[in-house]
This record gives structure tokens, C-alpha cells and sequence, in this order.
């Protein structure tokens, strides 16, 4: 007997009646502003705050980048190319909503407002995280991948049962949508309904691993269905589409139509980190091709058409640019202070005789050093 | 022991009972927590009292649910996340270790997190594999944590209230064979406080050797000193309560004041809390030893099947062949005599 | 800006173009054979033989129900209900197969002929694995929830790669596929289309946790589209159907056809065990319209309607269920052998110094034990 | 170390690729070995050299590469597991400690799991958090595992062939920082083969103390010993190599002929290895110790930030420090007096 025979049914009534799959599933296409007539109908004015931000923060991750070679930070994962998703991501909030950013997203998290020096607290080696998560409402850059995302689907449903109306917005690659805390933090956010947002962006690798060797999935954004949260695909390099869809997912949140999972389509020009090499896994021909389609270049040439960056626009945003990168390059080339006593201070709201010994232990240690010099 | 008098399993209950009704911050959360009442009924009747968003069934995910009680203790809120058994807070390692122990390292104390998580634990109890672990050890080696495990009634409620009310993680450790015990207790009654946690406690004075344990070990090493009392030892018992942070003070008063101590745990010995206590015991009292310390622990294999468990469980008779073993001055040396070893070590 | 306006879109094309997920979706309701006129074409003989052991199974269920009543077993998870599911799974496979089972699948450890008592000893208490898993390619029954899955597609990717046609079939409840170890396995079968069928036998129930809170997808089947797997629906009380399902799934992954996620909608009559209170969390009048739904019956009701079921046919498959229950009864009657000594022979290949030790102090202890009595 | 020899890295993958070469079953799997080699290059070329079905990039899913990693075994593979950092082994503890390490135990011995897992770990790389865990005290409390840890060029390929080649599952522990050291060995050279796992070996004799050690504090160890001979201290190493099965032979043998040791690791001290270690000393070689054994570890706080990493390893001062803390006789005794205490314990 076959499987053809077996789907012919009669009467069969399913006994768990499921929700109707097909508005949980994304378009055919991703979706898209620019170059499409939609985009005429934007607000200059928001264009004109996209188009500073990327600007800024391409410069950002170059200079971040030249940070390294200089040796002041120790390490730096490019988003290079990747702006549109990070600018939008900060842009799309509220200042009371969260942002749960990766080790990727110190863009995101310095166009939220964050100051850019304690923002590359980790990289730099002085301490893990810089900022203030609270004051900010961003949390720590996170390093284990997907480690973060029931966070923000714990601390949206935390919110919402307080009655208070902000929403999460929680960032992953692509390859970190393979772990399983990925799969749990989209259960828990379909079943709590949580004002959450999960921004995917599927630059296409993990470090070497491509796409197709991480996930056999039609797209990302048809997770989504397995977990009743709705899938929306967008082109990561159109900064308008993504600020779009991930504002419209983020106001459907707050307004209780629970959470939404976007893929952006996206490219990081750079390697993985400055520690990377990417010519080891990557054609020339194929971040020629995505340069192509680079996100400033494409906001650009769409304000250009439309009559929107006039001469004075652009160089007052190259200024910013310049100004933020002179601030880092200034700020970061200070030694960073670090106290070896902080090292006990935060284990525990109160330490333990134990790290009171090991304290009075290396203070010991620091006075005989001291004493030497 | 007594017919009436309250189990564990109650007084944990009415710490949870009491914790939620006196801060709404409190949040219990897990598997079968709510219409179930957990699957030994720890939890019983919370969510028909305080509503299905306080005491609430996640869906089946363990790190899902530690990770959703991190933002929601992000927030401001206080979740007490049930672990239905020991072996399945594994899948929550990770969440555990990178995360919950290190949030407020990472984010120089911006963000404390105040978790309570509740595993029962340890073995006795005829479960099949996977449901008699004894997790301390991987708990203990993770600084961040605070591990509590309670080994009576009273303590039950009071360190549960006291985990619950810390700005620190907490790791509550719970005996599950223990949870049926009843003890005369009541949570109206007029018992001492529980102290802060972080102190010991000699359940037993002794003059001539103390046996160090926590948890579900505590009746067994109080039965073993019953029964060297009848050999003509004197032997104290003393009751951790929490192995992060460890009480030193108390732990090396008891070993000076008699120069011979054994540890003794469910857990396999190998690396395990003994080897800490045996470790630090060591270092801190050794002109004060007149005989090495002993281990007593489960064997240093997996958890056995149900008809094997009393093989490897530290049991009455391994204790007082340690006691007997330490190297009494030949009047009182026991039988066992020889180069010292622990069982399970 | 509205979400709306951005799904206008001109000529932009998706930078990864997915496969077609339609054909990974399930259809809208769940597949049945029994009452549909496809029963009518269904082999005489595979009839009897699915009938005969429903029969021996349900007397299986009910006897080890008996068993933990009277202390002889220290727990059994009844499957009493899901019989249907159970028989299927087992025979669908062929000899070479491998099935990966949970605590609950004993009856298809039983099905595929493993003797009955070594399939309990688990539940008895004498081990943990009472059979061998080589001999009868059936995995232990694993407790830790999903945790099989990721092994199911590896035996299967590693026989494939081995060139040898076998497949694996892995178990899982409805609250499993929470677990991440699920979203894990299933994204490596996706990846490597290892020959692996995943059987979700969804009895709405975790313990006492109701499908509703366990995940808001649609069906369970359509978790599979996120990994590229084809996601089936069945109706899980009908034997007929979904030997057929899992039959098919079988035979395209040995063909080199890739994975298949079935998922079953079936019922447990029982408590989660005998040591669960169901009647804490489900009502009588829902066991009571499932109860209605009886896999046995509804096998039944078609053989006799179709002529299969003579009395003769029936007295056998009663005859048969009686002689499993009473060798059943008796052997487990019996104490069973345990060896103190055991508890280190397997924990290496060979055991430590310490092992040695503590074995040997083991070994006085029983010889002290021995004297004493 | 001269700057012509071989690297730590050169000699494991040279180890990989005779093991892949020489024994079919050999499956080298993990995020990144395929293509770029891994992100420590430790599989460079394997996958241009035997394909990528024997040299295999995964998902990114640790539960589920160690999972599949299981299954192939139970074919019949000989599955070698590349976790990318030590903290990205936990998510999959749970496989780890209820599969991998009982799966033998829980069938028998029929169904044993020939599975190396090769986890980089530990700090001192100026590593951003998470990237220098040192996590062989989870393992080595989990009976069932193998836990062995190189320190050296020619024990990094002679100890993997022997993980590789092991019937039972080896939690396979690289010093990271030890990547690059280079030393003069090569595979093809004279040099002693490596014995089976579970031997220590005296890396540099001494009447006067022992310093028990592995992995990446073996160096620091040795120099601490050369800076003690300047003292007057004749001080010997002791490199465990392997942590299960534990060498209590080589270990009491070294310590009862000095009668002091020290311990030195960089994990954090409470309940760490250092634990196990200073604990069975105490028990088997209570009377021949002239001083407590003393620890040297990590502080008890999370990894710390790479600026101030050197503060919390175990650095050749701490080590000098602990070493002329062992209670010499008035001649020798260095300034440090007092209760001895342990940093990091
Ligand atoms: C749990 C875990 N496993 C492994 C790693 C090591 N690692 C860091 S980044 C990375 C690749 C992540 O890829 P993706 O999610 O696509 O994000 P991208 O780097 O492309 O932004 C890996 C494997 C990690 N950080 N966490
Ligand atoms: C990792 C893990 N977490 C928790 C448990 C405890 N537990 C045993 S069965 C069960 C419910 C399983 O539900 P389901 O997957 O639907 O299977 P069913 O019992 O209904 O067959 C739970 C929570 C477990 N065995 N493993
Ligand atoms: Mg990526
Ligand atoms: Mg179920």
C-alpha cells in the first residue's frame, strides 16, 4: 500500500483542529521599498535619519575595524554590510523597548544611543559588558549563540504581564537559528504570546559554514510556522523594508498580536572577525556581487532619484561620521582603566568569605608588585 | 518522626505559598507546576490560588524555561523555576553556567538576577535511570551560584524563603526522598529562624569525630552516630546546608574540636562536593588531623537501577566503617584497620 | 510606514532562493484509511497480522498495568490507546531497520519482537536496558526527552554514508518536540537527508500539560517545513493508516528520499504512568469521546464489516494475547537475578584502578553481609 | 621552544590525519572543520585530503552534533567531535552526561560509544567571555567519561591516537593557549611512544616538593620549579595527562617521596580537579605529608575580561608562593608564614 492511498479520506475531522498555517508563512518574495513605488511614499524625513545613521555606522565599523589592526581592540566582528539591519533594528524601537543585540550587533546597539567606547567594552578587553543594560535597556552583546533569545521572549512576557507596554527586539544569524535554544525561545514566544520581535539576519554564513550546509528549510522565515509565529522574509540591504517590517512587527507586538519572526536577507562584506579568513571559504566574485548591492549605496542612490540628499546632507553626515570616528579613535587610544579588586565585586551581592580570602590574597600580591616596581 | 507533622514536601509548598502572597515579583515556573501541582505536588494548589500566571506550566524545554526566567528576572521579577527531575536540568546547562552565573559578573552588578532554581535530587527513591542524580558537584564548581539543599523540614521552609528573597541565583537543591519525611513542624511555630544562608549547622555534638554531610545524607549519618555511640565514639554530625557559600568557621571548629572528620554524600565521590570538603578540611586543619578525612559517596559509577541503588548509596554501616577507620589509638581501633581509601573515592 | 506597503515589491528577487516548501506542508487533514473506501484495498493479511497484534498489545498494556498494581514492576507508562501507533511503528520496519523508542513505546519494542520481560526491565528495576540493542536494532528506551532523536539520524546518516540501505525510526511524544534536542535532530536529518522517519505521537498530553500550552503551531507536521522535512498528518488511532504513512516514509528514506516528520493524533487512555493522577488535568467525558475512538475497536468494526474477522481469527489473536500475559505474569512473578558485582563492569571498556578498589570493598561488604545471616 | 619544530596544532592534526588515514571508521565532525580547517586550524586540509563526509561541517548545534555524533557511533563510526571553545561544549552537557557517559553502562556493554570529544579550552588568549572556560571539572565528575588533557607537543598526537583508538568516550581537553608553542618533535621521529591513557609522568624530578599539574599550567609549573631551584628548593612536576582514569600510583609515589605538594590548575579552585586531587592525597598519603597540600587555581570567579586575566590564572608567583608556604623547617622557610590558605580555593 502506498501514501497516496491513505490520503484519500472521508469524514476524517482532525482531532487537534490547528489554526489556519497559511498567514504564518512569508511571501514568495522578500520584501522591498526601494526601487519598488512604495518608496516615494516615505518620509523624507525618516529617510534622511536612516541615511545619517548608515553613514555613521558604516564609519563605525570601519573604523572599529582599524582599531584592530592597531591593536587597541582585541578583536572586532564586522557588520560591515550589514548596516540596513543594524540601524533599522535600534531605529524600529521605542526608548522604552529592549534590544538583545549578538557580539555582531554593536551597531544596533550605538545607534540605540549607547556610548560606541563602552559598547566595545568586550572587544577591548577591559570588561565583558560595557554599558548599562538597565538604563539603556539593551542587554549584553551575547556571545553564545541564541543564548539570549529566551531572554528576550522572558523579559517581553515579564513586561506584558505587568501591564506595561514595551516590546523586545532580539537579533541572531543565521547560523545561530540552528541551536536549540533558538527553537525554544520561538515556542515560548508563540505559546505566551509575547510582544517580542526575533530579527534574523541570514548573511548567509556561519563563520565557513554556508546556508546550505546549516539548515534545509524553504527559508528562515518559515521557522516560523512551526512555532504559530508569523514568517516574514525582507531584503536586508533595503534599510527602509526593514526598517518597515520590523516597526510594523514590533507596533503589532506591543499592540498584543504577539510575535513575529523576520529574516533579513543580508551580507557581511568583512570576514567573521579581524581574526577571520574569509577567502578561505568565500569567492571574490561573490562579495563583488554583494558589494553590489551595498546598503548605503542602494539608500543613496534612492534619495539621489528622489531629490533628497542634496550636497549639505551628505556632508553634514559624513561629519557625524567623521566626528564619531575621531571621538573613538581618541577615546579608545587611552588605556583602558581596569581595577584587579572589581574582580571579586560583582560575583555575588555579597561576597563570600572564600573571595574575601582570594581578595586579600591579591591585594597582597598587587602591594608586593607595587612595592618592587 | 511522628505520623502527624508536616512533610518537606509541605513546608515547600507553603514557603511558595508564602513567598508568592508576599511579593508579586514572585513568579513559579515549569514543568506540571500549575493544574498538576508538579509531579510531587510541590506546587500543589498555587496556580488555582494565585492564578495561572504566577505559578505557571511552560511548555516542555528546559532551557527555554531557565532562559524565559532570566528575562523575566531581567525585568524586576523574582521566578522560582521548577526542574521536574535532576538529569533533566541538564538541557539548562548551558543557560545555567554562561548566563545565569555570570549576569551579574558580566554586567558589573547592573543586572543581578534573583532565580531561585528548584531541583530534587538524589537517588533512594526506585527511580528509573535519569532520575536519581546528585548534580551538587557540577553546581558547587560554578562561581556565580549559591547551592542550598535543605535536610529537614524546618530548613526546607526557611532556606527556600531565604533563595527566594537573595539577589544572587540560587541553585535549591532538593532531597527528593526526603520530601515525605514528616517532622513536627509548623510554619506558625515557634522554631528558630533560619539564619542566613551560608551557615552550617552541628545537628549532633560529638567529641571524638564529626561526619560532615548535607541533604539526604543527614538521617543516615545521624543513624550511624547513634549506632558508634554504642561502640563507645562520641560522634558529632554536621549539617552544611549550603556548599556555596561554605561555612569554613563552622566546618573547622567541628574538625579541630575532635581531629577526625568524614565527609559523606549521595553523589559519586570522584570530584565531587567531598573532595572540596575533604580539600579545604586539609588545608585549613591539618596540625589539628589525627587521621585522614574519610569519604563516604556514591560509587564513582552511573546512577544504578533501582534494585542496586542500596549498593551504592552511602549507607549506615559505610559511615561507621569510615568512623572506624580513623585511626583510633589502639583502644578503641576498630576492626577495619589498614591503609586509609574511601569507598566511591 | 505600514508593513502593507512594503510587501510591494518590483523586481526583487530573493538573494537564497528557497525550495518549494508546498510540498512540505501537510495536508489539511490528517490521513486515515479505516471508513474511507481505501480500507477495501488494504491486504487481507496485513489486516489479521495488524489486528492480532493490537490485541496482544492492548493485553500487554493491560497486564503491565496489573504488573505495577501487585509491586512487581516499580512503574509502567501505559500506552493503552496508542496501540495503533505503537504496531504501526514497529511493523513498518524491516530486520535491518533501527527503531529509537521512548520509556512509552514498549508495546512497539514488544511489536518488533523483543522478548516482553527484557523490554521491562527498565521499569523493573533490575537494569536499565534489559535487552540488546545490536541484536534487535532497537535503541534503549530513552527517557531524557528528544535526546534520542539526534542518535536516530546519526545511526542513519552513518549507515548511509556506510552504503548500507537501512532506516531509523525515532519515537517522540507532543511535548518532545519542545525540547531542543528536536529542532537539532531535525535540522541535521534536513541537512544530511539522513534515512530517518520521526513518529510524533501526539496524545495531547505532556504529563498534565495540554497540546494548547505546549506549542502554538498549527499541527505538529508543520515543525517540518522549518527544516526542509516533509510533514505528514495521521490519524493515529487507525492502524491501517498509519502503518501506511510510516510504511511510505520508510520506504523513501531507503530510497534515498530523505527524511519524514508523521505526526499521529492519537490518545493515551491511561495515566502518564500508574503513578500520575490524571484526573487532575483532563475530564472524564473527554477520556470517554477518545475511549470511542479505541484503536482496537475501530480495526475491528472494519474486519467484521469486511468478513475478516471470524471467530476463529479472533479467538487466535485472544489465545495468543493470553499466552503472552501469562508467561508475562509468570516470569516477571519471579525475583529477579541481580549482580552487585555488574555495577562496575561496564562502566569502561576496562575498569579503573579506582573502580577495582571500590569494587573490591564492595565485594567485603556483601561477604560481610553473607557471614552475618 | 625553538621557533623551527613543531606546533601543539601541527601535531593533533597530523594525529587526526593518521587516524582518518589509517581506520575508516574514523569521522572527524564539528562547526568550521570542513572548509576552513576550524577556527584553530586543528583540521586544516582533512576535508580537501579524505572529503567532507570523513572531515563533516555541522549545523550550529552542539546538543545535536554530540547527538548525531552518538548514533554514529552506535553504527559502528568512530565519531571524532570538534567543539569550537569549552563554553560551547554545554549546550551539550545534557548529551554528554546522560547519554555519551552512560550509554555503555545503561546496555550492558553492548552498546559502548567509541567517541573522542576534542574541546580547546582555557584561558590566558585574551579570549572576549565565554572562549576560556575551564571546564574538566564538570567532566571529570561524570563516571563513564575519559578526561585527558595534553601538555606537551608529543602527548597532543600520542594521547589523541590513543583517545581515538579508546572503545570508551574521551572528553579530549587542548590547551589553547598552547596551540603555538612549538616543540622539537615530529611524528616520524625517535621519540618514546605515549602510553595508554591514565599514566602520569614526572616531567622534572625533585627531593623537596612536587608540583602536580596538566595542561596549559604544565609551563608554568616548570618555570615556578627552575625559579624554587634558585631558592634552594628542589622542586619536581608532576603532568597528570589524564584526569580519568586518575594515576594515584605516580601521584602517592611523587608525593610520599617529597612529602609536600602543591597543586596547580587554572579552573576555578572550589570543587575543581585540584580538589579530587589535594583530597585523595590527604587520604592515601596522610602520613608521609609534611605540609597540607596546597592549591593553586583560578580565582573562584567567572573567566574575567582579557585585561585581567593574569590576575586570575595561576601565575609562576602564586605558584612560588604556595611552594615556600609548605611549612619548610626554619632554615628554608621562605617569608610567607601563617595558616596556610589557597588562592582560588
Ligand atoms: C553556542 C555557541 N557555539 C559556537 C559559537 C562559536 N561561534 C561564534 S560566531 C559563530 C557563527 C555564527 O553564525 P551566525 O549565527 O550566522 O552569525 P554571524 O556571525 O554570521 O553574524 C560561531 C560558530 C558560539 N559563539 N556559541
Ligand atoms: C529532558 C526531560 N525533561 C523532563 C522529563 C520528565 N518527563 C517525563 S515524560 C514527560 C512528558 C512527556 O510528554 P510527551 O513528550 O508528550 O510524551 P508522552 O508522555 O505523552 O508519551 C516529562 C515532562 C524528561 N523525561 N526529560
Ligand atoms: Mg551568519
Ligand atoms: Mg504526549
Amino acid at each position: 500500500m502506498t501514501l497516496q492511498q491513505t490520503t484519500e479520506r472521508a469524514a476524517a475531522e482532525p482531532r487537534t483542529p490547528g489554526r489556519d498555517p497559511a498567514p504564518l508563512l512569508p511571501d514568495r518574495r522578500p520584501a522591498r521599498v526601494l526601487g519598488t513605488p512604495a518608496a516615494d511614499a516615505v518620509d523624507p524625513a525618516l529617510l534622511r535619519e536612516l541615511h545619517r545613521h548608515l553613514v555613521v555606522g558604516r564609519r563605525f565599523n570601519e573604523q572599529a575595524t582599524a582599531l584592530t589592526r592597531q591593536g587597541r581592540l582585541a578583536v572586532y566582528p564586522s557588520s560591515r554590510g550589514q548596516e540596513a539591519c543594524q540601524v533599522a533594528a535600534a531605529l524600529a524601537l521605542r526608548p522604552r523597548d529592549w534590544l538583545f543585540p549578538t557580539y555582531r550587533d554593536t551597531l544596533a546597539v550605538v545607534a540605540r544611543g549607547v556610548d560606541p567606547v563602552e559598547t566595545l567594552t568586550l572587544l577591548r578587553g577591559d570588561w565583558h559588558t560595557g554599558y548599562d543594560p538597565v538604563e539603556h535597556r539593551v542587554a549584553p552583546l551575547c556571545t553564545p549563540l541564541a543564548t539570549h533569545l529566551p531572554h528576550a521572549v522572558g523579559l517581553a512576557h515579564a513586561a506584558r504581564l505587568s501591564g506595561d507596554d514595551l516590546v523586545a527586539l532580539a537579533l541572531t544569524g543565521d547560523g545561530g537559528t540552528s541551536e536549540g535554544d533558538f527553537h525554544e525561545a520561538l515556542t515560548f514566544a508563540g505559546v505566551t504570546r509575547a510582544p517580542v520581535v526575533f530579527l534574523v539576519q541570514n548573511n548567509g554564513y556561519a563563520i565557513s559554514v554556508p546556508l546550505a550546509k546549516q539548515t534545509a528549510a524553504p527559508t528562515l522565515a518559515h521557522k516560523g510556522v512551526g512555532y504559530g509565529v508569523p514568517g516574514v522574509q525582507v531584503d536586508g540591504n533595503d534599510v527602509v523594508a526593514v526598517h518597515g517590517v520590523l516597526s510594523a512587527a514590533v507596533e503589532r507586538a506591543r499592540s498584543g498580536g504577539g510575535p513575529t519572526l523576520v529574516e533579513a536577507l543580508t551580507y557581511r562584506l568583512d570576514a567573521h572577525t579581524n581574526a577571520d579568513d574569509a577567502a578561505r571559504y568565500r569567492s571574490d566574485d561573490e562579495v563583488e556581487r554583494w558589494r553590489a548591492e551595498d546598503p548605503v549605496t542602494r539608500l543613496e542612490t534612492h534619495l539621489r532619484a528622489a531629490g533628497l540628499l542634496d550636497e549639505e546632507t551628505g556632508r553634514q553626515a559624513l561629519a557625524a561620521a567623521e566626528t564619531m570616528a575621531a571621538d573613538l579613535r581618541r577615546r579608545v587610544a587611552e588605556e583602558p582603566a581596569v581595577d584587579p579588586m572589581e574582580l571579586f565585586a560583582h560575583v555575588y551581592a555579597t561576597p563570600t568569605a572564600q573571595l574575601g580570602e582570594q581578595r586579600a590574597r591579591l591585594a597582597a600580591e598587587l602591594r608586593a608588585e607595587a612595592g618592587s616596581r | 518522626m511522628t505520623s502527624r507533622g508536616t512533610t518537606m514536601a509541605e513546608a515547600l509548598n507553603t514557603a511558595l505559598r508564602h513567598a508568592l502572597r508576599d511579593d508579586p515579583a514572585v513568579h513559579v515556573m515549569g514543568e506540571d507546576v500549575g493544574t498538576l501541582g508538579g509531579v510531587f505536588r510541590i506546587t500543589d494548589g498555587l496556580a488555582a490560588e494565585f492564578g495561572d500566571a504566577r505559578c505557571a506550566d511552560t511548555p516542555l524545554a528546559e532551557s527555554g524555561i531557565l532562559g524565559t526566567a532570566v528575562g523575566m528576572a531581567m525585568y524586576g521579577l523574582r521566578p522560582v523555576v521548577e526542574m521536574q527531575f535532576d538529569a533533566f536540568a541538564y538541557p539548562a546547562f548551558e543557560q545555567l553556567v554562561s548566563h545565569v552565573a555570570k549576569m551579574r559578573n558580566r554586567t558589573r552588578g547592573r543586572l543581578p538576577l534573583p532565580l531561585t532554581i528548584r531541583v530534587p535530587y538524589g537517588g533512594g527513591i526506585g527511580g528509573v535511570e535519569h532520575h536519581s542524580d546528585s548534580s551538587e558537584g557540577y553546581y558547587l564548581h560554578t562561581p556565580g551560584l549559591h547551592v542550598v539543599t535543605p535536610a529537614t523540614v524546618g530548613d526546607a521552609y526557611g532556606l527556600l524563603r531565604r533563595a527566594i528573597a537573595s539577589d544572587d541565583p540560587v541553585v535549591f537543591l532538593e532531597p527528593k526522598r526526603r520530601y515525605w519525611t514528616k517532622e513536627d513542624w509548623s510554619p506558625d511555630g515557634p522554631a528558630a529562624p533560619v539564619p542566613p544562608i551560608g551557615r552550617a549547622v552541628l545537628r549532633r555534638p560529638g567529641t571524638d569525630a564529626v561526619l560532615i554531610t548535607y541533604g539526604p545524607s543527614l538521617p543516615v549519618c545521624l543513624e550511624a552516630a547513634d549506632a558508634a555511640r554504642e561502640e563507645g565514639l562520641d560522634v558529632g554530625v554536621l549539617d552544611l546546608r549550603s556548599l556555596v557559600p561554605f561555612d569554613d568557621e563552622t566546618v573547622c571548629a567541628a574538625v579541630r574540636a575532635t581531629g577526625r572528620a568524614v565527609v559523606v554524600h549521595e553523589a559519586s565521590g570522584f570530584g565531587g562536593a567531598g573532595a572540596e570538603i575533604a580539600a579545604r578540611v586539609g588545608e585549613r586543619c591539618f596540625h589539628h588531623l589525627e587521621a585522614p578525612v574519610r569519604r563516604v559517596t556514591g560509587l564513582d559509577v552511573p546512577y544504578p537501577a533501582p534494585l542496586l541503588e542500596r549498593h551504592h548509596l552511602p549507607g549506615v554501616d559505610r559511615v561507621l566503617d569510615a568512623v572506624r577507620d580513623l585511626q583510633w589509638p589502639s583502644a578503641t581501633r576498630a576492626r577495619h584497620g589498614g591503609e586509609p581509601y574511601a569507598v566511591g573515592a
